[in-house]
This record gives C-alpha cells, structure tokens and sequence, in this order.
C-alpha cells in the first residue's frame, strides 16, 4: 500500500485535522468525537441550515464544502462508511440557526438511516428537518428504479443549490424544492481506470488489469454496467453523454452546468481532454454550458478515473449556481 | 477489555439476563475482531470493503465502553445501540440499532426473560428493521439470517437453541448463495452477487458465533 | 499506458482547447501555433506584463496561471518539453501593455535560452524585458550551486507576487524586484512514489517498485536524494521541512505561505495528512502560516508523490499574496 | 517528404552547396525519426526523457517545411534555424539553433562553401553554443561532441571526412561514458550519469548519420 499517511486508523481524524490547520477561517470542528466539521462564522440567525453527511475518502467531498454558500455542517464517518448517528445529530444540531435545516445527502443505505433517525430525533426537539437524498448516477440503476440510485458527484451541485438558496434566506420548504429540482434535472456517471485502496485494507478494493477500465463504475467502486478495454477519450466522453442524455433530454437551448470530475489520480490534463470533446458535443446540441468545473470534486481517495454530471438549468438554479461562496474547493469559473 | 464486559456476573438459570447480554457482547467483540478481514473482503466483492472495519470499531467501542450495563435489559439492549449510534453509521450498523431499539422497547423494565421469548422479541425487531431499512425478505441480507433464526428459535426454548440457531444462519447462508442481493450496496452488483455469500448473513453468522463463545464462556457448566 | 487520452500526439493541443472551453471568460488562445495562452481580456495599457512558458504536463502550472492577478501570457511546449522561441516571443510580446515585460520562468536550459534568445528580439523592438528564474528545489543543489537548482511548485508562489505587483501598477524594475524577493525567500521539496509517462513515450519515465520512493525528486523525474522505503507521513514532512529549513532558517515570528501541492495522483487526503505535520512544526517554530495551499498546482501528469513549498514572507510580500485574483486554480485560503 | 526537401538538387564539386545541406536534412529527418525512442530512452535515464520526442517533432517540421532552402547558405542554415525556433524549446533545440544562427551569421552571402571551411564554421557555432548554453566542455554534453567534430575536420578537407566525424563523435561518447553530466539536468543526476551515454552527444551521432545517409544519397556516385 504506497499511501502517505500515518496509521490507518488516524486516517480520517489526521486529514480533518490537517482541513481545518489549512483553512482556519473556514472550518471548525465540532461533535463528541470530532467527527463534525462546521463553520469558523455559523451564518446569521434566522436563515435555513444545511447539513450534510457521508463516508470519508472522496475530499473535497462532504465535508470540504462547509463554507459559506454551501453547507452549515457535515457528519464525517470512516472511510467509505457513513457517520455515526450521533455525529449525525450533532452536524443536524449545529446546522439549526432557528428556520430548520435541510439535510442533503447521498442515497446511501447507512447514511439514509443514521440521518433518519436523528431528523426523529431533532424534530422531537421542535427543529423542523427536511432531507434531499441525491441519486444521480445513471449507471447504477435503469431509469424506472431511479430512486435506488447511488449518490455521486452530482452531490457537490446540490450543496451549492442548497446552500445558495439557505444564503439568500429562503424559508426551509423553498431551500428543499430547489435542492430537489436541482437533484432532479441532474444526471452523472463515472468511469474507473484504477481501484482505491481503504487504508484499514491495506490492498486496493478491485482490480483493473493495465488496459481495463470500468464503466459506470461508483465512488466506493462499486459495480458499474461494463469492463472492457480503455477507450480513446473522446470515445468515453461520447459514451457518457450519451448515457446522460438517454435519461435526462437536454433539448436545444438548454442550460447546463457541467461538471468533469477527478476520481482522484486522474490528473486534471486528461479531464480536460475529456471536458474538451464534451464542450464539442454539447455545443453541438446547441446546448448552453453556463458553468464549467473541471478538477477533483467528489474523489475515492487514489482511485483513478472521472466522473461526468450535467445538471440542466432553469432561471432560478442558474441564478444559485452563480450565487457567490466561500469555499475553498469551489472556483467561480 | 474493561469494566462493562468483565464486571457483571453469570447467571445458573436458563433465563436470559443481562449477564447474558455481556458475555454474548464479549464474545461478540472477539468473533468481530477476528473476522474483520474476512468481512472487509466479502463487502470488497458486492460493496464497498468496509463491512469488516466498520464493526471492528464496533467492536473496540463496546469493548471500551465504560458504563456497565443496567440490569434492566430493555435498558441494556439500549446501551449498546447507544454505542453503536455513537461509532458507526454503516447500513449493517444502522439496521443493528434499529432491531436493538426495538428489542430494548419491547424488554423495558425486565430483568430477565425465558429464552422462549426471545424468537417473539427477535421477530419484532425484524420487522422494524425491515421497515426503516426497506428491505424485505427474500433480497438476500441480513434479514434473510435473522428470519432463519426466528424460526429456529420456534423450535427450542432452551439455551441450547443457539446451536440451532447457528445452524439456521448458516443454511441460509447457502441457500441464497446462488441468488442475486436485492438490497443494500450490493443491489447495484446483483449479477456479480450470484454464486457469492451476503457480506451482512456472513457478519451475522460470526456474532452468533460470538454469543456462543460469549455466553457458554460465562458458566456452561451450569447450563441444560 | 492507461491515460484517458486521444492521440498523444495532440495531447497538449487537446488540453488546451478543454482548459479554454471550461473557461471561456479567462483564458484565449494565441501564436500561430496556438500555443500561447492570453487573458481573454488583456490588462489595461500601462502596466507592466508577466509572462512565462514552459512545458506541458504540469497542470495548472504554466498556462493555467493566466489570468487577472497573475500572468498576462504563457509560451505551452510539448510534455515535459520548453516552449518554441517563436512562441515565448509572441507570449513576451502579448503580455505587452506598454511597461515593459517581466517574465518569470523555471530554471531549466531550453526555456532560459528561448526566453533569452526571444527577449533580446523584443528588446531590440524597444520593449523592455526582465527575465527573472525560479530556482526553489533545494533537493537539486547544495546551496552553494543554488544558481543550478530546478524550479518547481515555487514558480507559482512566484507567478503571484509577479502578477499582484504588475496589477498594482507598479513599474517594472519593482515588479521584478519583489519577485526576485519571492524567489529569494522561497524553497521547495518534492517526493516522488510513482512515475508518470510521456504520451508520445507510453511507459513510465522511472521506475518505483511498490514500496519505494524517491525524495527530492524532480518535475519531470530528475533525480533526488535518496531512494528508499516509503515511511510515514509525519517522518516525510518532517524530512522535508528539515531539508527547507537546513537551506532557509525560519526565526520564530516568521510569517510563511505554505504550499502543500499533489504532484499528479496522490489524493486531497494525503496532502492534507502531511500537511497537518507540517502545520504543527511550524507552530511548534513560532512560525505563523499566513497562508496555506493544499492541492494541485504544480503537478507530473500522473505522478504521485507531493512537494512541499515554503515562502517566507514580508510585509509586501504578505500583501502581494493575499491581493485579489481570477484564476481558476487560486483559491482564496 | 515534401517541396524544400525534394525539390533542390545535388552537386557534383568537392564544396558544399544548398543541396548539400538540403540533402543532409533529408537525412537528419530520417535518422531522428527512426531513432527517437532511443533517445527519449536515454535522456528518460538522466534527464526528462523527451529528447527523442522533441527531435521528431523538429524532423517532422522539417519535412513539413514547404519553403525551399534559399541558394545562400547564410541564409538556408537560418531557415533551419526558424523551423526549430518555431518548433521546439528544447534545451538540445536551443543550442542547435544557437549553433546554426551563428554558422548562418558566418556563411551568410555564400553559395558554396570547401569543406575545408567546415571545421572553423563549427568551431565558431561551438563557441556560441557554449557562450548562449552556459555551458563548458569536459561537462559531458554535445558540445564535446561537437568539439570532437571539429578536431576530426582539421584532420581532413575532403567529404570522406564525415566518416571519421562519425567516428570520432563515437570515441567522445565512449570517452564520456565513464564521467559525469555536470550541464543541462542531467548535472542534477551527475552519478548516475557516470557509466551511461550522454542522450545529447547520442543524438549528436545521430544526426551525423544522418547527414551521411543524406548526403550520400543525393549523388554519392559523383563524389570523390
Ligand atoms: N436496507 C438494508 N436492509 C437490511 N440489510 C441491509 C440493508 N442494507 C445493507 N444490508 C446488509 O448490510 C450488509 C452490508 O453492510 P455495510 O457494509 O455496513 O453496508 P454499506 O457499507 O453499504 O453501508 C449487506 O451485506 C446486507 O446484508
Ligand atoms: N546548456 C547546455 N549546453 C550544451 N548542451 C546541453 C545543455 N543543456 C543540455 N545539453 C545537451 O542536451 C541534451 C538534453 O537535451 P534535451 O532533452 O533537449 O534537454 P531538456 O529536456 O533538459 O531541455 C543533453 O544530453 C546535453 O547533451
Ligand atoms: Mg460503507
Ligand atoms: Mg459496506
Ligand atoms: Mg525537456
Ligand atoms: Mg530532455
């Protein structure tokens, strides 16, 4: 196992820590155990919280995006496992400025449970919590069983919508309806060239022999729809958006954002080989990119490959994807 | 291991007390420990590896726990999904606590209860962890093992029930080993999961295996 | 070679062409070979330019840096190959606003002699040109051949004392003064744990077996200091801030910008568990992190390993860091 | 292979014409072009490993060249030069292009030239070389390649003089094998150079064979 790091079981509590060293003015830690990242400066009183939750291994995801203009607070759990329900229920808690939280998390079996249960939990206490789960990756699940779809990087854009929109100081049910509608019209899917390696294991998850890769393939490496050899770029490029707009139409005069992103090795010269040719294509739909990002967003640790989500815009979503933030992770492009 | 785990007592009658509930959590520490390797590789296969790790932290955390557990089992079975909530948020965690929360409700207020009662108590907690877990039988989990156990559990109302319980867990472990997962991470991997052993059946299997360990370690002599 | 690629032969081109569709509102292209990079809208006339060039595969490193508060223009090469002079002369000559240029480069031959074979055909042209070499490798001489050192992630700390000061107006004797200044006050450190591989080549430059690495390696796969077994993080960053230090003391009271930068592959988590280390040495020295960078800045392609970069500031330097910019891949700590 | 490159022709004198230098790079591309692996191989050893790439892409630019060589050898060496400076910012391209400028600056004017003449030329380019590079000889790079050229071309005036070229060009890669790089990145791998060929001074042969294949190739039977 060639990772830097220290022991394996500090993993998780030594890049957290290292998180906040780097950006003090951003985060702060918080919860019994540490396992919860929250605002240096909570946001005024009076405005919807956003929180958030999941497994670690994919920085800047979750936690990287509590900033200003996306989330309150984030539950951080173990490597690719979900927080604990009370690191849950403390991020819910410290997300609370008075007008409810939302809480916007991936479909994920643990991390749907442990929000569940401590939303019970905090609406006893009177705090009103709503829940977006995010299913965006087309590859895990055909469009009629869409609901048991895997959470991926399709989760950044819904924190940036979310928390846009709590910024701006829209009541609890509005913030929802947006992150929603932002949930709905986005779409992602990934392709893995190379296996992470949890370092508890100590041995990489899968294996990819040097010429296969993985279609479809999740941010834990979970199954994707077909292994095979490595295609040329704009080959993959082509199969992605076609997989994204065989179930999300983007019709002419669409406007999306795009995001093309590191599944973490991948180094940002390929992804934008990869975003140069889906510019191409999408142009060519007549199409509108109003926002690129291209760079590592939603990682699996050393796990080589990229993901590629469209999230279809309308006035309202354009106008919170382009509402300024504070986070480190999240460039104005 | 410390206080909680070694300072409560056994007991000499074919109750089911919160002594029991300890030596079982001990033996359940163990057998988790143990296997965490052989659990992380079988979750690598349909899921995401961490199905082994997840409960070793478990595992440690029930083992550091300092708080004794209360004589009133409702309580007990309480305390340990308070540990659980308080380390993991995994589904296999996640559906644990929920079948622990259930179990705790329905033994609130108790010191101890015949062995015949615990099918009854397990059944209830299936069924809640079905109900927040959406999943259902047949889909090739967890719940599959713990139904097996329910209707082994029919059969005997003795401590030597445990065997037979194991037994059952393992068959059904085979017999869905040719059938595909419906649920849980492996749901996105249900071709691949054919011909392969459930990862959270398996984690079941070695905590009943931990019991055993557990609970005839705490005085089997006095047993049957 | 698993690299999600089209023909390595347009390996640049490509990249290029993705780096200005995702970013249309900052960078354009240029040169008859389209291989300078310019703001998309240039300064206003009057200030001084900043220019560089270098080789590709670097990412963002060189062209990424163009943009409002850093470069005016950039001359891209080939992988790990210079610029043509012909392109480091339309680069100087864009970055043109009527001060004069100043152009900031690593110290590798090919570049310093296109730059000086170009500068001197611009200055004949009556546009002055000051020409000022990053030198921040201490792994690559002893301090008393300084002058011989490669310039690596420092380059971009650099790039953005070069770019705040010409944005501030200042003229060029200044401009170039304080960026001399940085580079001065600047040293970095590299650890290599895997190779990358040429396009065109296919294979990898070197070869590290799977628990080997090399310390102090290059950019481009120079050789380091010693091969050897990869140890923990914590002994890495001490290493490597020992080395640092050993070549510029950092009396406590000290004020630093610390670049913790991915060569390629190594993953978010890792730079910031090594980060961490670095974060309480240096609070342990007294020495106060003005500013922290941890990512992807001066990279290998796919190589893994990290560099570590520590520039030691003063009160203009301090402000010339913290000045506003548009780049993409700057972000605000 | 197009315009410039096939379009001039060759001559049958002792002196050194335009179509002797447009014969010698019709060589040069081919030779650079066969053997650009070796040369990133050896330059991957020691330096960045993209000699090999870079002189191809200058040799395909050569060949892409469709502006005939002008009959004045001042200026058809400039020519050459602006295909590199266009092409490549090599280090290797650098201090060719310095070389060439300055035999360009001494030829400038002239349509044909003895090749007695040959040996002063490139002592002078050498000296460019060195003064623009910064670097000396004794260093290990293809300056002591090329000052081993020069020596060899005081030993001989007529075009039979490639051949000891050639082979002189071979000793000083020999004699250099066993020293160290202390110029250009590879000074940064000064050990590890010892025991290892010079990627520039390999290249420098290269191109000699190069020049011989071209040249020999436009009229060798006239010659001698
Ligand atoms: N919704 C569910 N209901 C019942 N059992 C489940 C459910 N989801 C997962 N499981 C069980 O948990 C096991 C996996 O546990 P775990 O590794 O904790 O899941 P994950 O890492 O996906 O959160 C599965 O093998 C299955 O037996
Ligand atoms: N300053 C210099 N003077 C003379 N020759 C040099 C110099 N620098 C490099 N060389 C020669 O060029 C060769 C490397 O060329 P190249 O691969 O183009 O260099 P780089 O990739 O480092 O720019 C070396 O083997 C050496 O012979
Ligand atoms: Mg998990
Ligand atoms: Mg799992
Ligand atoms: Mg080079
Ligand atoms: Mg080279």
């Amino acid at each position: 196992m060639k990772k830097v790091i220290n022991d394996p079981e500090q993993y998780v509590a030594e890049a957290l820590e290292g998180l906040i060293c780097a950006h003090p003015g951003v985060y702060a830690q918080s919860g019994k155990t540490g396992r919860v990242i929250v605002r240096r400066t909570p946001k005024p009183a009076g405005r919807v919280g956003v929180a958030s939750g999941g497994g670690f291994g994919h920085m800047p995801l979750f936690a990287g995006y509590v900033s200003e203009g996306f989330l309150d607070a984030c539950a951080v759990g173990d490597v690719f496992a979900g927080p604990s329900m009370d690191s849950v229920g403390e991020a819910l808690r410290a997300a609370d400025r008075g007008a409810g939280v939302l809480a916007v998390i991936g479909n994920y079996g643990g991390d749907k449970m442990a929000f569940a249960m401590a939303a019970d939990l905090l609406e006893a206490a009177a705090i009103p919590v709503e829940t977006v789960i995010v299913a965006d990756d087309v590859a895990s699940a055909p469009p009629p069983e869409a609901g048991k779809r895997r959470g991926v990087a399709g989760v950044v854009l819904a924190f940036k919508v979310a928390g846009a929109a709590a910024e701006a100081g829209w009541p609890l049910a509005r913030v929802a309806a947006a992150a929603r509608k932002a949930v709905e019209r986005c779409r992602s899917i990934g392709v893995a060239v190379s296996s992470c390696i949890i370092p508890t294991r100590g041995q990489p998850t899968f294996e990819l022999d040097h010429e296969t890769i993985e279609m479809g393939m999740g941010i834990h490496g979970e199954q994707g729809v077909w292994r095979g050899a490595l295609p040329k770029a704009d080959a993959l490029a082509d199969e992605m958006l076609d997989r994204l707009t065989a179930d999300q139409a983007l019709p002419a005069g669409t406007r999306v954002a795009v995001l093309c992103n590191s599944l973490g090795a991948t180094p940002i010269e390929e992804l934008y080989i990869l975003f140069r040719r889906v510019a191409h294509r999408l142009r060519g739909m007549d199409v509108t990119i109003q926002q690129a990002h291209v760079g590592h967003y939603a990682t699996s640790m050393e796990m080589a490959g990229a993901s590629l989500s469209i999230l279809a815009l309308d006035d309202e979503l354009c106008g919170l994807m382009e509402a300024p933030s504070a986070c480190p992770f999240w460039r104005a492009p | 291991m410390r206080s909680a785990l070694t300072t409560t007592q056994g007991t000499t009658t074919q109750d089911i007390t919160t002594a029991d509930v300890f030596g079982a959590c001990r033996g359940i520490v163990v057998r988790l420990l143990a296997t965490a390797e052989e659990l992380n590789a079988l979750d690598a296969l349909l899921g995401d590896g961490d199905l082994g790790s997840t409960l070793a932290s478990v595992a440690r955390a029930l083992e550091a726990q300092t708080e004794p557990l209360s004589d009133d089992l409702g309580e007990a079975l309480a305390g340990i999904a308070r540990v659980i909530a308080a380390t993991s948020g995994s589904s296999f965690s996640g559906i644990m606590m929920t079948g622990l929360l259930r179990a705790s409700r329905a033994l609130r207020g108790r010191s101890s209860v015949a062995v015949a009662e615990i099918g009854p108590t397990l059944a209830l907690a299936l069924e809640a962890m079905s109900r927040i877990g959406g999943g259902a039988l047949g889909e090739k989990s967890v719940l599959d093992g713990i139904a097996a156990a329910v209707e082994a559990l029919r059969q005997t109302g003795n401590r030597a029930a445990l065997a037979d319980v194991d037994r059952a867990v393992q068959s059904a472990i085979d017999n869905f080993h040719d059938r595909p997962c419906r649920i849980g991470r492996a749901r996105l991997a249900a071709e691949r999961s054919i011909g392969r052993d459930d990862p959270g059946m398996v984690a079941l299997k070695r905590i009943i295996e931990g019991i055993q360990l557990g609970m005839s370690s705490v005085g089997s002599a006095e047993r049957r």
